[in-house]
């Protein structure tokens, strides 16, 4: 089988990759690029922990063709972060224990950035829907609600 | 053997191009928009081999235009772009409800009304809100752009009309006229993330009066395709869309539906379920009329 | 003297007695009088069950001490998800 | 337990050590390990829910390009008889070894019937694919009912029940009978002012952990083995993968990686030995993944049940009999967790005379696994029911009814033994209390309340502790984290040690760097491992007083422990100034060596724990749908070391509940095939599903740990499923005995009841 050499951009940084066709961008990111911290709970769409952002668009990487990425730009839980500081996201899910085993928690740490980017003041209800395609057996789902409200208000620059 | 190949034309006629010839060699190819659901298919039913033809650059395809006359979306725009637009949601917000209510967030990031007709689920919630709102398919074609109606496109269980070397350009509208609106539920058990256990979408127009004078009714996930109930329109036009019309219209769809039992519902339920949306569809499409009278 | 309780299950081999009065020192110690008493019972006990001793429950008890008022009963043993 | 004490940091809401990894991606689950030159494995699996097999050819797939091994059953070697001795339902070896590989015959959908190991994950697909195989397709057997009838298709022809008064002489798919008993239950019933009755029935549910097992095994040419997994138990990997390959266990290493949720599901092993035969065969390192469908039809759900409950209580609503007719599928093997199931269903309440008989039955569905409480959920949710019910009909409220008849320190457990502390009644009376219990409720809306009750386990433990040469603290242990356990124990030695919490750093170390530890299961590890942790920082506070007593030149027994320093006890007459741990460790070369303290125990005295549970939902009379409006979890736990995360395990278990009471269930067809093994249709709650679960921890301390813990991962999903069903039957008047309560269900009997 031929491979497809594909240029994409992923977490700021120029990357290039040899896939074939068929390939998942979730079987890209961990298996060829390492990029194991986007996890696989289903791979069929129904459990969000592959969630990364396509030009700023969250989906999950599992129903993408890697050879889409070509010219551009993905968003995985690794780039969240930059240098020394977590993201408020992050640090709101640490202070609120807001993960268990934290298989989900990449998943869901990306879902809330694309939510937040976009609505930086969501009630519960909106988050909850919002976070309705990221699956989590441990926590019910509580403490990942409180974190993320904190971590809007904490982004929207009020004291929390 | 034939090996997975991938294709992304920009334009129509380098799409077309691409079926024509994988037809003459008698290799498949397959029409790729959003992939939210051939990614599945493709993992846990049919892993063949096959070109996927993917149509997300090309214009025509992601040209949502919502003009005075008439309304066009097309196929490949994923749901998240189309909820987002406030003008489509003014003239068809039962149809931007159906398409939002596909999936969770990510879904909504990729899946595209064009792929959801495509692929013909009985289901499929947009198709009912697309019948209900006679939407047209502008199909790509060796012989120019064809278009047909959405109930005829949609043949059976995962089957639609096109011909081989087609493929669906986009989705267009009559502009709804004054008095006009839509709604679209389906019943799922939980609130996210199901497939619909059925659907109902519903377009009325109400007069000055509040008399309906126009409706359209399509129900889905109750027999092998949706299928438009003209016994829940007879009972709603001439009304005043009060409670007795609405029950009646629900009757209707609730013996127009032939649904079978599997995983997600009982035949009797469905059947019983199908008419309680129609019923609580028609309420708010009522509602959303009035305001745009 | 320990009360000693035995479970349904084990009632088969002590001729249908429910409880009975030992002097152990040992969960040990313990089984092995009921053994010669009940010739046979010490291998369904060691290493089979669990035992609660005063209301503390043992996984796999053996040298846990006795005490002349303790209450032995012995049970499945339960390791849970 | 030592006097109730004013603790530093226990009790504080810190941030789990691992965190940080866990919110970057950083942490390492099962699937993300690799090796050079690893091979990908698959397994091939049963279409068929029970068929002979008669041929498998593998030919065709050895002959394509980039397969390297291909195994089947007669690759693995012969397992005698041998009863797995973990805990309830473990089930036997032998049985353990065909279901990870299965022989002459295929008792469920999805038993493993040969692997391969291939260069890419497609060409390991395209093997599987070649591989022929001749079944005799045999009936399915798929329910309870089919299942216990006299002329029963039998899944095993050599089963004979176990445990029957009378030796049994003809073979059954019931592999166990279990019987408990206490005073005369006719003349209980006899007493009774009131008798009521009903029968229950639970459906197959799975854990549904988000991660899929996952393992890489590697082996030499030499034996010598090493497996990278997720699991809750790696010692328990090593033994069972020993036993299956017949293997020296000190030529297996196992280390384990991360784990993405358990639930009890991770207990035992289904990928380790046949990615270790496939290393063998093909002389590379194997990883095998599970998909998530293959985690639905061949990993181990909990039990479907049948259960049977009358309950005859005095006009006051005393209890005077119960009695418990319990039936749990195993699966294809014998081995439920009926046993727990029969010994929880009367736990909470004190019952004169009762008979509980329990069976443990053979269908064609996976071989059950441990799911949190194992057992307990299934009889609870019928015993909290049918009392919901009695309620309803003493007309006496369902908090007093409990209060009456609840269990409390002397109590004599249905299971057995004498209760030491518990706090159930405290859990009721804070229920009461509890502003939930009385908010108004709309049309259409039910209140409903249920008690939960597991034992909590103790079994083996232990844990070293190093200080290191700046007096920070390394603990060293064995027991996978699977819910921010080394947050305990960072704050159980930090508080024992006197040290602040971030210089504690945690390691669950693999089979070869830590000493041996059972499962992280039964909610034993805060209570058990946080034992041993506790003991070995007190044996490092008995070091460092000893090297302390010799840079004083005075006896030890003359040097105190406090606020992590060793000084002078009063009186002393020593001019010294207090030794902090740091500088004792800085000086240990000179005082006798690194500092290591050790500490190896069984722990005895798990604390029963309770719980009571509060749910407020809304029934959409046309088309069934449940909604939960509000759920409130009270539970006792001891004593909280990191509520935060106790909080956690209560908000979790009410949300598994939640969805084993309304959607969650196995869906097969007349073959015996599962038609649900994905996310999309077995439905679990997703966050737009659930109100926010508001928790109240109860300590009532457990005198058999240093800090009253009891454990508490188990008993949050017990309670829930009742509290549902009886916020169901509240709202709508009518007792639906079936779960799940999903819409059409409930729809039904709606309709039924108007009829």
């Amino acid at each position: 089988m031929s491979k497809t050499r594909v240029e994409t951009k992923i977490n700021g940084e120029q990357m290039e990759f040899l896939c074939e066709p068929q390939q998942s961008m979730l079987d890209v990111l961990r298996d060829t690029l390492g990029l194991t911290g986007t996890k696989e709970g289903c791979a069929t769409g129904d459990c969000g922990a592959c969630s990364v952002m396509l030009d700023g668009r969250l989906i999950c990487s599992c129903l993408m063709l890697a050879v889409e990425s070509n010219g551009r730009q993905l968003t995985t839980i690794e780039g969240i972060s930059r240098g020394e500081t977590l993201h408020p996201i992050q640090q709101k899910f640490l202070q609120h224990a807001a993960l268990q085993c934290g298989i989900c928690t990449p998943g869901f740490v990306v879902a809330a950035k694309a939510l937040l980017d976009e609505n930086p003041n969501p009630t519960e209800e909106e988050i909850r829907y919002h976070l309705a395609g990221n699956l989590c057996r441990c926590t019910g789902y509580d403490k990942i609600i409180r974190a993320v409200q904190d971590a809007a208000q904490t982004l929207r620059g009020e004291a929390s | 053997m034939q090996a997975f190949a991938y294709a992304a034309p920009e334009t129509v006629q380098q799409a077309l191009d691409v079926l024509a010839e994988h037809q003459g060699a008698g290799r498949r190819a397959q029409v790729m928009a959003g992939g939210t659901d051939l990614m599945v298919q493709m993992r846990l039913v049919d892993g063949s081999p096959r070109t996927i033809v993917d149509i997300k650059k090309i214009a025509e395809t992601n040209r949502l235009d919502v003009g005075a006359k008439e309304v066009y979306i097309g196929a490949a725009i994923a749901g998240a772009v189309l909820s987002a637009s406030k003008p489509l949601k003014a003239c068809f917000p039962g149809l931007v409800e159906s398409i939002d209510l596909i999936g969770s967030a990510q879904i909504q990031g990729r899946a595209s009304l064009g792929g959801n007709l495509c692929n013909a689920s009985p289901a499929g919630d947009t198709i009912s809100a697309l019948v209900a709102n006679a939407g047209v398919c502008v199909i790509a074609s060796k012989g120019g752009l064809r278009e047909m109606s959405v109930e005829s496109f949609v043949v059976g269980v995962g089957k639609n009309a096109l011909k081989p070397g087609e493929f669906l350009l986009g989705i267009k509208f009559q502009r709804p006229a004054k008095g006009t609106s839509d709604a679209y539920l389906r019943f799922i058990p939980r609130t996210e993330m199901d497939i619909a256990v059925a659907g109902a979408g519903v377009s009325v127009t109400l007069d000055a009066n509040g008399t309906c004078t126009a409706a359209r009714v399509a129900i889905g996930a109750v027999a092998p395709t949706v299928i438009p109930v003209p016994a829940a329109v007879d009972a709603l036009i001439g009304s005043k869309l009060d409670a007795a019309a609405l029950d009646k219209a629900g009757k209707a769809c609730s013996a127009a539906a032939s649904p079978i039992s599997d995983k997600r519902g009982t035949a009797e339920y469905r059947r019983t379920v199908v008419g309680v949306l129609c019923r609580r569809a028609t309420a708010i499409a009522a509602e959303r009329a009035k305001e745009n009278r | 003297m320990a009360k000693v309780f035995f479970p349904d299950h084990l009632m088969q081999l002590t001729a249908g007695v429910r409880e009975l009065e030992v002097h152990a020192e040992s969960f040990r110690d313990l089984v092995a009088k009921l053994e010669q008493l009940y010739p046979g019972i010490s291998k369904l006990l060691i290493g089979k069950v669990a035992v609660a001793i005063d209301g503390d429950i043992i996984h796999d008890p053996f040298l846990d001490p006795v005490g002349p008022d303790s209450e032995v009963y012995f049970l499945h043993r339960i390791e849970g998800g | 337990m030592s006097e109730a004490r004013d603790y530093k940091v226990i009790g504080t809401r810190v941030v789990r050590p691992d965190g940080v990894d866990k919110v970057t991606g950083r942490a390492n689950f099962g699937a993300d390990f690799s090796l050079p030159g690893m091979l990908y494995g698959k397994v091939l699996r049963s279409p068929h829910a029970h068929a002979r097999i008669k041929k498998i050819d593998t030919a065709a797939a050895a002959k394509i390009e980039g397969v390297y091994a291909i195994v089947t059953g007669a690759d693995f070697p012969k397992v005698g008889h041998e009863e797995i001795t973990g805990g309830e339902g473990a089930g036997d070896f032998a049985d353990l070894a065909t279901n990870v590989m299965a022989r002459d015959k295929v008792v469920y959908h999805g038993h493993a019937v040969a692997a391969v190991a291939a260069q890419t994950s497609a060409i390991a697909d395209a093997a599987l694919a070649a591989i022929k195989i001749d079944y005799e397709r045999l009936a399915p057997v798929m329910d309870l009912d089919t299942a216990m009838a006299d002329n029963a298709t039998l899944i095993d022809e050599r089963l004979f029940t176990a445990g029957l008064p009378e030796k049994a002489t003809k073979p059954s798919n019931v592999a166990a009978y279990m019987e408990f008993k206490r005073g005369d239950i006719a003349q209980g019933f006899a007493e009774a002012d009131v008798v009521v009755e009903g029968t229950y029935r639970t459906p197959t549910v799975h854990q549904g952990y988000i991660e899929p097992h996952a393992c890489v095994a590697s082996i030499n040419q030499g034996g010598q083995a090493t497996i990278w997994c997720c699991t809750q138990g790696h010692f328990d990997v090593r033994s069972m993968t020993s036993k299956v390959l017949g293997m020296n266990v000190a030529d297996i290493r196992v280390i384990p990686s991360e784990i993405g949720g358990g639930f009890g599901g991770k207990t035992t092993i289904y990928l380790e030995p046949v990615a270790m035969v496939l290393s063998k065969k093909s002389g590379r390192p194997v990883k095998i993944t599970m998909t998530r469908d293959e985690v639905f039809r061949a990993s181990g759900p909990a039990s479907a049940t049948k259960c049977k409950i009358k309950i005859g209580a005095k006009k006051d609503g005393t209890f005077t009999a119960m009695s418990a007719w319990l039936a749990y599928e195993a699966g294809g093997y014998k081995g439920s967790s009926m046993a727990p199931g029969a010994m929880c269903v009367f736990a909470p309440y004190v019952v004169p005379h009762f008979l509980i008989q329990g069976y443990d039955v053979l269908v064609n569905k996976p071989k059950v696994a441990a799911y949190r409480a194992p057992g307990a959920p299934q009889s609870m949710y019928a015993c909290e029911s049918l009392i919901d019910d009695l309620a309803r009909q003493l007309k006496i409220d369902p908090i007093d009814l409990r209060l009456k008849n609840a269990v409390s320190a002397g109590s004599q457990a249905a299971y057995g033994p004498k209760y030491n502390a518990v706090g159930f009644k405290e859990c009721l009376e804070a229920a009461k209390k509890h502003p939930n219990y009385t908010k108004k409720l709309g049309p259409n809306e039910g209140r409903g309340l249920a008690a939960g009750f597991w034992f909590n386990a103790g079994m083996q433990s232990s844990a070293e502790v190093h200080i290191n040469e700046n007096g920070t603290v390394t603990v060293v242990e064995g027991s996978p984290d699977i819910g921010g356990s080394r947050a305990s124990m960072a704050l159980m030695a930090a508080e024992e040690l006197g040290v602040p919490y971030e210089r504690v750093r945690v390691v669950v170390a693999d089979t070869e760097n830590a000493g041996y530890n059972n499962v992280t299961g039964g909610s034993r590890v805060t209570f058990a491992t946080g034992m041993a942790v506790i003991q070995a920082a007190g044996d490092i506070i008995t070091q460092c007083k000893q090297r302390a007593a010799a840079t004083w030149g005075i006896e030890a027994d003359l040097v105190d422990w406090k606020d992590g320093q060793a000084i002078p006890k009063p009186g002393v007459n020593a001019d010294v100034k207090p030794l902090t741990l740091a500088q004792i460790a800085a000086n240990s070369g000179r005082t006798g060596g690194p500092l290591l303290g050790r500490a190896s125990l069984n722990a005895r005295g798990a604390g029963p724990g309770f719980s009571i549970n509060m749910a407020d939902v809304r029934v959409d009379p046309e088309t069934g749908k449940v909604d939960v409006l509000r759920f409130t979890a009270i539970q006792d736990a001891g004593k909280a070391i990191h509520p935060a995360y106790v909080e956690g395990q209560m908000q979790g278990g009410a949300a598994q509940g939640i969805g084993w009471a309304l959607n969650e269930e196995y869906i097969y067809d007349s073959n015996g095939v599962m038609q649900n093994a994905g996310f999309l249709d077995y439905r679990m709650p997703v966050a737009s599903d659930l109100p926010m679960i508001d928790t109240q921890i109860i300590e009532v301390p457990n005198p058999s740990h240093p800090y009253g813990v009891r454990g508490v991962g188990e008993v949050p999903i017990v309670a829930p499923l009742a509290a549902v069903a009886n916020a169901v039957r509240a709202a709508t008047g009518i007792r639906i005995p079936d779960l799940p309560l999903s819409p059409p269900r409930v729809l039904a009997a709606l309709e039924a009841a108007k009829a």
